[in-house]
């Protein structure tokens, strides 16, 4: 199982890909582990759908205080600098495109850029959708970071997707395990594979379709 | 002199009627106004519609609602949180209903209802089951979702400070939902930590203006 | 000249019938003068179109602050208690119905209840509307403070406006130099006749329908 | 270190393009970025469309767009108002079109286009000529205008305080528009009288979050 990226490895992966100064919103999950892998030199402005813009890393253990939480209810810190804000206006900056990237996990993504991160069919209950549907409708970039295969196997990256849909045509790129995947014009363009990843390995559990592209050649070398 | 004050907790809530639509702010269980909501549970009124992000967790706050069947409809993003098990028991047993709607979508409808706006169009949900049956319009090349205000019989807010003119300020991340569900309300009870002289709070700092609180509670941390 | 009532008279007859504890919008010009008028005892809280919710007396000369200034532009003060918001969650006020009473002047009013308030038929210019519509659009009682013919002596109660309407059925009462309007059932009725105006004067100065009711028995007495 | 500080008002205004719409804040002449204003008119651009309240007094603020003949159509609630004599004559020109808006709906646009949000139904001009030619839609039986969102190129907006990630903090009423104007533009920039640290505005105590600005530059009172 050492094939391929860590859950650590993922996110500071995404961290990496973020450029000086842009404003993220982190989704419930590992997303919010990216805060940790920030590269040194580097400003990023964290927002948080619950009226946060600033968040800063996470606190001393003790030190945390009830009021200063993420989108996952969990504590967090704010920076010098950061300002809060109520929900509407929260969600003003979201669907007005002042977020560079917004980051979520997801259940299923097709080649189209559809994502469905919200509910699997068939499930007991009413279900939750949260923000999701407003970030990838507002968000300039759309990262969606997750496993590339379900816990039974089955590719996520898939032509259509099954599951009910957060967004259409909404997903830039999909950062899995397996590697880095642009989602262009009907089909995943792969920028790059994980360590110990092949094109073979991407192939069989992936339905949708791929360009390998140079990643080919980096991959083979 | 004018003076919204009200020094008990059943008191200020004897404005509520079984069937009345019930604003609560907070975002899972931060900035909940929770003495108010659990003197609301001891009150006996029942058929309520509830409006608020979440739909409680453990024993307290919104919880307390569903235990004692008080409810009868839920407008949520997210009530199906970890913990929220009286909900999910009283929507396993068919008494609640639940209208599900994405974050955005919700915090937007609610400042619509406190803004005289009827209705508007957003990107959020376009194209998936929760834009199902709903009036959608192309604008500019790009679909939207028709969406209708939420106007409220009475909202349950949490505040730092108040005056006696209802002036609120929060605290933090728990300034949440707070400022909206006052907005959307007919009527408006703040439980707030403390109430100040008028003044204390100068005018640029006021967060919600007194002029959509009708009554305010002291309630201390 | 000495028949019905001066401005000075005027305002304080619109100051009278506001209750203690209103939020009232003034308009430009004479209504603005209202603020000089509340009777003492009564708290009224006055709004501003551009944010401000409290505005108290006339400044002291040479203390004018040129950041505190009314919808006219005109230096005012602020009360202990006062809150500032942005023009749009100033209208979410006027609009939403927050707004106990709107006091605004009028060029026309007609039996209906439609006012015409910015605008000249045949005057050059594009013209200019402010917050007038909003306002009439959104206040639960709007009236309209006014002489009761024009400077040629011709009638502004009528029976169909002929300038520009500025809102469709909203007047509830016109304070005139003749007396008290309310507008009702697509007719005035007269609440009040001003010292020296008799239903003669009332009758020769207006085109709109008129019911006297008990007035007539004052004014006759 | 994200820094949106510039030193140089022509610097900042080097982002204006001939036929830009420009968003201005301020109402009257109060809360008006007059130095971005005055440098602006310094500028070679021309072909201008203005979304402001007004349209500048005397010789100085907005009046010199027009004195300058680089405004070719005003979005505006009172463009006409005493003063405004260089408005006046490009308007008797024919040189500008002007789009009057109730002051209401401007605010309310501005903060839709600021929002994502496409368009919305108000109450405000139902059944009077501003109405004309547009959508209305009878909601709750009560009729209601159809408006679009307005979306401006470049925004100039004055603010007392900033710090270098561009949080803003205004003074009393000069407040007004300046926010939702920051809101609605895809590039904005401020002219504040002090930059102060980061962390120096209390979060909770942000009028404008850094994220709706772009450039600050420091000009004193």
């Amino acid at each position: 199982m050492s094939k391929g990226w860590s859950d650590a490895d993922l996110a500071a992966r995404v961290a990496e890909t973020i450029p000086n100064g842009a404003c993220v919103n982190l989704g419930i999950g590992l997303p919010t582990t990216i805060v940790r892998y920030v590269p040194a030199g580097r400003e990023i402005i964290f927002h948080s759908e619950n009226g946060i813009i600033g968040m800063g890393p996470d606190p001393v253990p003790g030190k945390e205080d009830p009021d200063v939480v993420n989108a996952g209810k969990k504590p967090v810190t704010l920076i010098a600098g950061a300002a809060i804000v109520h929900q509407a206006d929260s969600f003003s900056l979201i669907r007005s495109g002042r977020l560079d990237y917004s980051v979520l996990g997801g259940l299923q993504v097709s080649e189209q850029g559809d994502l469905a991160n919200w509910k699997v069919p068939g499930t007991k209950g009413v279900g939750g959708v949260g923000g999701a549907m407003d970030l990838v409708a507002g968000a300039r970039n759309v990262f969606v970071m997750m496993r590339h295969t379900d816990k039974n196997g089955a590719p996520k990256l898939l032509k259509r997707c099954t599951f009910p849909l957060t967004g259409v045509a909404c997903v830039t790129t999909v950062f899995t395990d397996y590697g880095v995947f642009d989602c262009q014009n009907g089909r995943f363009i792969v920028r790059e594979l994980a360590p110990g990843i092949s094109v073979e390995d991407v192939e069989r559990a992936t339905e949708a379709s791929l360009d390998f592209g140079q990643a080919r050649k980096v991959a083979r070398s | 002199m004018l003076n919204k004050r009200v020094d008990a907790l059943s008191r200020a809530l004897s404005v509520v009627k079984s069937g009345d639509t019930i604003l609560v702010g907070g975002f899972g269980d931060i900035g909940v106004p929770l003495q108010l909501v659990h003197a609301l549970a001891e009150l006996d009124v029942r058929d309520l519609t509830l409006v608020s992000n979440n739909a409680g967790t453990g024993e307290i706050g919104l919880s307390r609602l569903f235990k004692n069947r008080q409810v009868s409809r839920v407008i949520a993003s997210f009530p199906t949180q970890a913990g929220a098990d009286h909900f999910k028991a009283a929507y396993e047993r068919g008494e609640v209903q639940v209208e599900l709607v994405p974050q955005g979508t919700l915090a937007e409808r609610l400042r619509a209802g406190g803004s005289g706006v009827a209705a508007f169009f957003t990107p959020t949900a376009y194209g998936t089951e929760l834009a199902n049956g709903k009036e959608v319009r192309m604008i500019d090349g790009r679909g939207y979702v028709y969406e209708r205000a939420i106007v409220g019989d009475v909202a349950l807010v949490k505040a730092r400070l108040a005056d006696r003119y209802g002036n609120l300020r929060y605290r933090l991340a728990s300034r949440n939902f707070n400022p909206l569900m006052a907005m959307a309300a007919r009527h408006t009870i703040a439980e707030v930590t403390q109430i100040v002289d008028a003044g204390v709070i100068d005018p640029d700092d006021v967060h919600t203006p007194g002029v959509f609180v009708d009554q305010v509670v002291e309630c201390g941390a």
